[in-house]
């Protein structure tokens, strides 16, 4: 059974990786077991200078889901090439470098840095980071701004460019458009959606940023259908991601029109779920009547027309 | 080296209110477990809870490998903990953190001052130092009567005093009220922040460690969920409560 | 303990109402409990002519939560004025009665319809419904729209008018502030968010509609962060719902500012849960230290300068 | 009237691949139900489950006031439901929706046509059929041997014919390569919607019961999730499976 996906920049030994902001630089997990089994991995987000971040507490839980505000907090992209990469290239696995900014310039610049390394084979541009509160919600949520990032940052850009789309839109396909218009050679789906909790022992919200993301099983509803409708949009590839905890989810994010997938929250569940999900996903395929990975990619689509 | 396990509940008691000491069946792994480092638990039967819930170790049974965790159940996933029952298997990460290197630090005199849910990794770490021939007293410190536990396991490790807010068992008041009559040469402490705040500004011209709490994602370290800012002059620097932590020497972080 | 709660046209005695479409007409709840129990009813969406709405499969479970795609079925606002108001006239029961259409005239002959009646205490107009797709969803998703329909409606309302926002939007608080604009008695919130599933045998997705309105507790924490946000913005009462399983949950939703709440899914899992929330309210509101449910409304907002 | 109760579950056992039976003490409730209705499960330990399921009541025992149901292992649902051990109790809703309306026809001969999890239901008609004073003749249907269930229970009330899809048990086929040989005035059937529709197209001439299934919300007629047209001219027409049916007169709805 092959589980092989070739996507701009990246060869896929299999179509699993962890999400970016979920699995730091790799270190720890790579502590738990052999990073190498591993698709690719999408690192933790870099911006130009270092970031402490938001306060604590930064995460809660919620009914199949859970909050977050890490705010960003990283070394800055600099750091991460020096200390983190090294670590990285020990292995064969492709490395998808996450990049945020609160301006365009900021965008422009991290990419730029991450063009002095050969370790990097593709960017996921973060323009959805709800945390973030100097614009970078603006970025994700107008696709003016989208297309515009999206084009500068391509014009540097060195390896093929992925778009990491907020699903805190009225319209997720006319983002999708907009940038895959700019040149964005691939779509990442999606990102946490802005929600929050109150504490009611301090009748305040229980984060310190107030809001935060939501992610895990509980969206995961949401983000099958946002692919399901970019999917029929644009003809770029999709790295799809929300809520993913085991094989069975994955064939479904692959039939929606993801070619590969994410995985997030479930590693704080269990941190070995995405060797798990490999080692699970070819009987899956099978039990399902699939040959391989790409045999599966959209095929939640051809029914469309003869259904009543 | 963090290991995932399924571990078997072999006892289960109540011991105070809301309060359950649970041992659970380990394996060899359980002889690397250092005082002060915790487990890190998924309380759900089925899924239930995204995060997993971390308790500090209380003891450890090299006897039968096992290890015992003492929990306050305050909430759903302690709730969920509490509905287990012995002889069912819980999954458990461990052991997780950086605990009281108390081999690197050279102690005569030990004193241990927890405040509730607190309490429990300080025993463990009683055990040990007591076994390396430190003299240990401690103080521990509860809301009320009702929820105190193991002051005759600390009783037995050395002088144990026991303070509670209303005066209903023990000495009435806090901790900080008991804290710097005695005499010791390193401190201990474990608590919620705003006892650990009152007991280092007490005792800032000891030296002495304290294990903090912070709201969890990973547990191990690469979600940067846990962290807390350093007292040194490094911009922007901070230190993981889940890995570099939950102990740290006084004065190490911002608290 | 007071459990009243005073709204425009509605004097309710406590703040617990169950969510339209999720209650029918009362007639089954009815059966198992005295309905005067409840602080008010929110009947199913009306229309001008009958719907049999969407073909069935019409509901799926999600990971704390269900999909639906009703698609509106209901007999007609006449056929709902002669056959379905006559049964809860024999309660001591403000009605809320949800109107829904596909173009504003629609949803101005509907009004006009209800105003042949008293039985109705209030309207819901619900401009988000996301199974409709003649236009229902622009209504929700377009600030001038609802500006549009919301003021054509209070031209021809004899009671008050609540609008029900969809969560479907990048910005919840324009949403607001345009019917609030338009002369908006009051804001229900959030409906639905537009979900899908993938049936993995058949390869489709499992709803005969395709997409279907996520709801329950794997929602809450959006809804919760969009009634803070919009508390913040608008200054009419707010009704909020969105994942209400317990009286805690209804604590969390008036702490983020909404007056009065409505239950929605929870019906499914649980058909007293209404009763048994109204129970329990008042050991909750007086175990976090407050003496009415007025007195907690809106409190989770008193701390956030105050916040480091 | 539907009632929610905590049903004590007092025996339970696999009668067939991935097949459960249970018996659910109930109260004197049990004793007005219908054959043909059901009872909807919250089978969630933890509120996992937001829906409840819906599963046939097969039996009825009066004298211990317990129901019995028969249930297939094919998602999450059932797998939790499968989990649940004897003495434990369960939160169900019944006796949900209208069963077979014997009291109101006039039946000398009845065949009753079962395919897979639509055989249960049956089984309790059958029963009062019996007790009636009508005689009994049923088909009834699975995938392969290892699926079949209460051929004994159904020769005890009456001929009973079993039918494997793959011949590996009784007639290789299907129900309906048996049922036109058969000589009756009223024929009963339940299973999946392609049987129901083979059967009812095939004793068309035959006066009958059918027995839908449908994805439910409330389960008590209240969200129009389970809705389906009638197949009378009026626009619209419609009824919901869960109230109204699940036992509708053959041809009454369009399946
Ligand atoms: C290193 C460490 C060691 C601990 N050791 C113990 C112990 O030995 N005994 C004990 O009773 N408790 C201990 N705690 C606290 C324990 O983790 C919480 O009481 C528990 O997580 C509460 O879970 P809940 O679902 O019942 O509460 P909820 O309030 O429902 O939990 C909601 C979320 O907040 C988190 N949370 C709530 N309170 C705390 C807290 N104080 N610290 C960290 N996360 C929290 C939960 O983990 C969960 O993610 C320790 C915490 C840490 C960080
Ligand atoms: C009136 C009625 C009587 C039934 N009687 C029996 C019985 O006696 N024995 C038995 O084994 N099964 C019976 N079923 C089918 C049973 O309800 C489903 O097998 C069960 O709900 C599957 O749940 P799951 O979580 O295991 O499957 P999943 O596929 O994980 O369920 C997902 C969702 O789909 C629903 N669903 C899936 N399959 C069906 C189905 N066939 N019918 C209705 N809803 C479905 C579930 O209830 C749930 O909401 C009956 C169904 C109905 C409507
Ligand atoms: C703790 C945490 C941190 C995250 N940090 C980032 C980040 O830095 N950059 C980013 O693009 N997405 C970030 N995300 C979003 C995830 O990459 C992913 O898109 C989202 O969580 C949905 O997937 P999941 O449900 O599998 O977690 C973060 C998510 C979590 C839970
Ligand atoms: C089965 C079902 C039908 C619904 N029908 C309607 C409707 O007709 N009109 C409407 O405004 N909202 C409708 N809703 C949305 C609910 O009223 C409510 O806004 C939403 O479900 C969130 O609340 P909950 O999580 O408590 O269910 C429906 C929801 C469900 C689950
Ligand atoms: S909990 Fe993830 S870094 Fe500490
Ligand atoms: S399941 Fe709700 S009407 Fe039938």
């Amino acid at each position: 059974m092959s589980l092989q996906v070739n996507l701009p920049g990246l060869s896929l030994k299999n179509p699993i990786m962890p999400a970016s902001g979920c699995f730091g630089f790799g270190r720890e997990y790579g502590d738990l077991y052999d990073l190498n089994q591993l698709g690719a991995i999408i690192i933790k987000a870099a911006t130009r200078e270092a970031r402490y971040g938001n306060q604590t507490p930064r995460v809660a839980e919620t009914p199949a889901g859970m909050l977050n505000a890490i705010g960003l907090q990283n070394p800055g992209v600099d750091a991460i090439i020096d200390q983190e990469l090294p670590y990285l290239m020990n292995y064969d696995l492709p490395v998808i470098a996450n990049i945020a900014g609160s301006t365009v310039e900021e965008y422009i610049d991290v990419t730029k840095a991450f063009t002095r390394t050969n370790a990097v084979h593709a960017l996921e541009l973060n323009i959805s980071c709800p945390n973030v509160k100097e614009g970078g919600v603006q970025f994700g949520t107008d696709p003016e701004l989208a297309k515009e990032v999206t084009y500068k940052v391509k014009e540097v850009s060195h390896v093929p460019v992925y778009v990491k789309l907020s699903p805190n839109v009225s319209n997720i396909g006319a983002m999708a458009r907009a940038v895959e218009d700019a040149g964005a050679d691939g779509l990442s789906m999606i990102n946490t959606l802005t929600g929050m909790q109150i504490h009611l022992p301090s009748k305040r919200p229980l984060l310190a940023n107030q809001t935060g993301g939501l992610s895990g099983p509980a969206i995961k509803p949401i983000a099958i259908r946002m692919i399901y409708e970019v999917k029929q949009q644009v003809s770029i590839p999709i790295i799809g991601m929300g809520g993913i905890m085991t094989a069975e989810d994955v064939l479904e994010f692959l039939l929606a029109g993801a070619s590969a997938v994410a995985v997030g929250t479930a590693n704080f569940h269990h941190p070995f779920v995405c060797p798990e999900i490999i080692d699970a996903l070819p009987d899956v395929l099978q039990k399902y009547g699939f040959t391989s990975v790409e045999d599966a990619i959209g095929k939640g689509h051809d029914h469309d027309l003869s259904r009543t | 080296m963090i290991n995932q396990l399924m571990m078997t509940i072999i006892d289960k008691k109540t011991i105070a209110k809301d309060t359950i000491e649970m041992r659970l069946a380990g394996g060899a792994i359980v002889r690397t477990i250092e005082p002060g480092q915790f487990v890190h638990i998924n309380v759900g039967n089925q899924g239930s809870h995204m995060l997993r819930r971390p308790i500090s170790i209380a003891d450890i049974n090299e006897s039968d490998e096992s290890i015992t965790i003492i929990f306050k159940v305050i909430g759903s996933g302690t709730e969920d903990l509490q509905s287990y029952q012995i002889g069912q298997e819980l999954d458990v990460l461990l052991p997780c953190g950086s605990g009281y290197p108390i081999k690197e630090i050279n102690v005569k005199k030990a004193l241990l001052v927890g405040g509730g849910i607190g309490v429990p990794p300080l025993y463990y770490l009683g055990k040990k130092l007591k076994e390396n021939g430190v003299e240990v007293e401690s103080v521990i410190g509860f809301q009320t009567k009702s929820s105190v536990f193991y002051e005759q396991q600390f009783a037995e490790l050395g002088a144990c005093h026991v303070v509670t807010d209303d005066g209903s068992y023990g000495w009435k008041g806090y901790v900080t009220d008991v804290i710097d009559q005695l005499d010791f040469d390193y401190y201990f402490s474990c608590g919620p922040t705003g006892m650990l705040r009152a007991v280092s500004n007490k005792l800032e011209n000891h030296k002495g460690f304290i294990s903090i709490e912070q709201r969890m994602g990973c547990g191990i370290g690469a979600c940067y969920a846990c962290v807390v800012p350093t007292n040194d002059d490094e911009k922007n620097g901070f230190k993981k409560i889940c890995k570099d932590g939950p102990v740290f020497r006084a004065n190490e972080v911002v608290i």
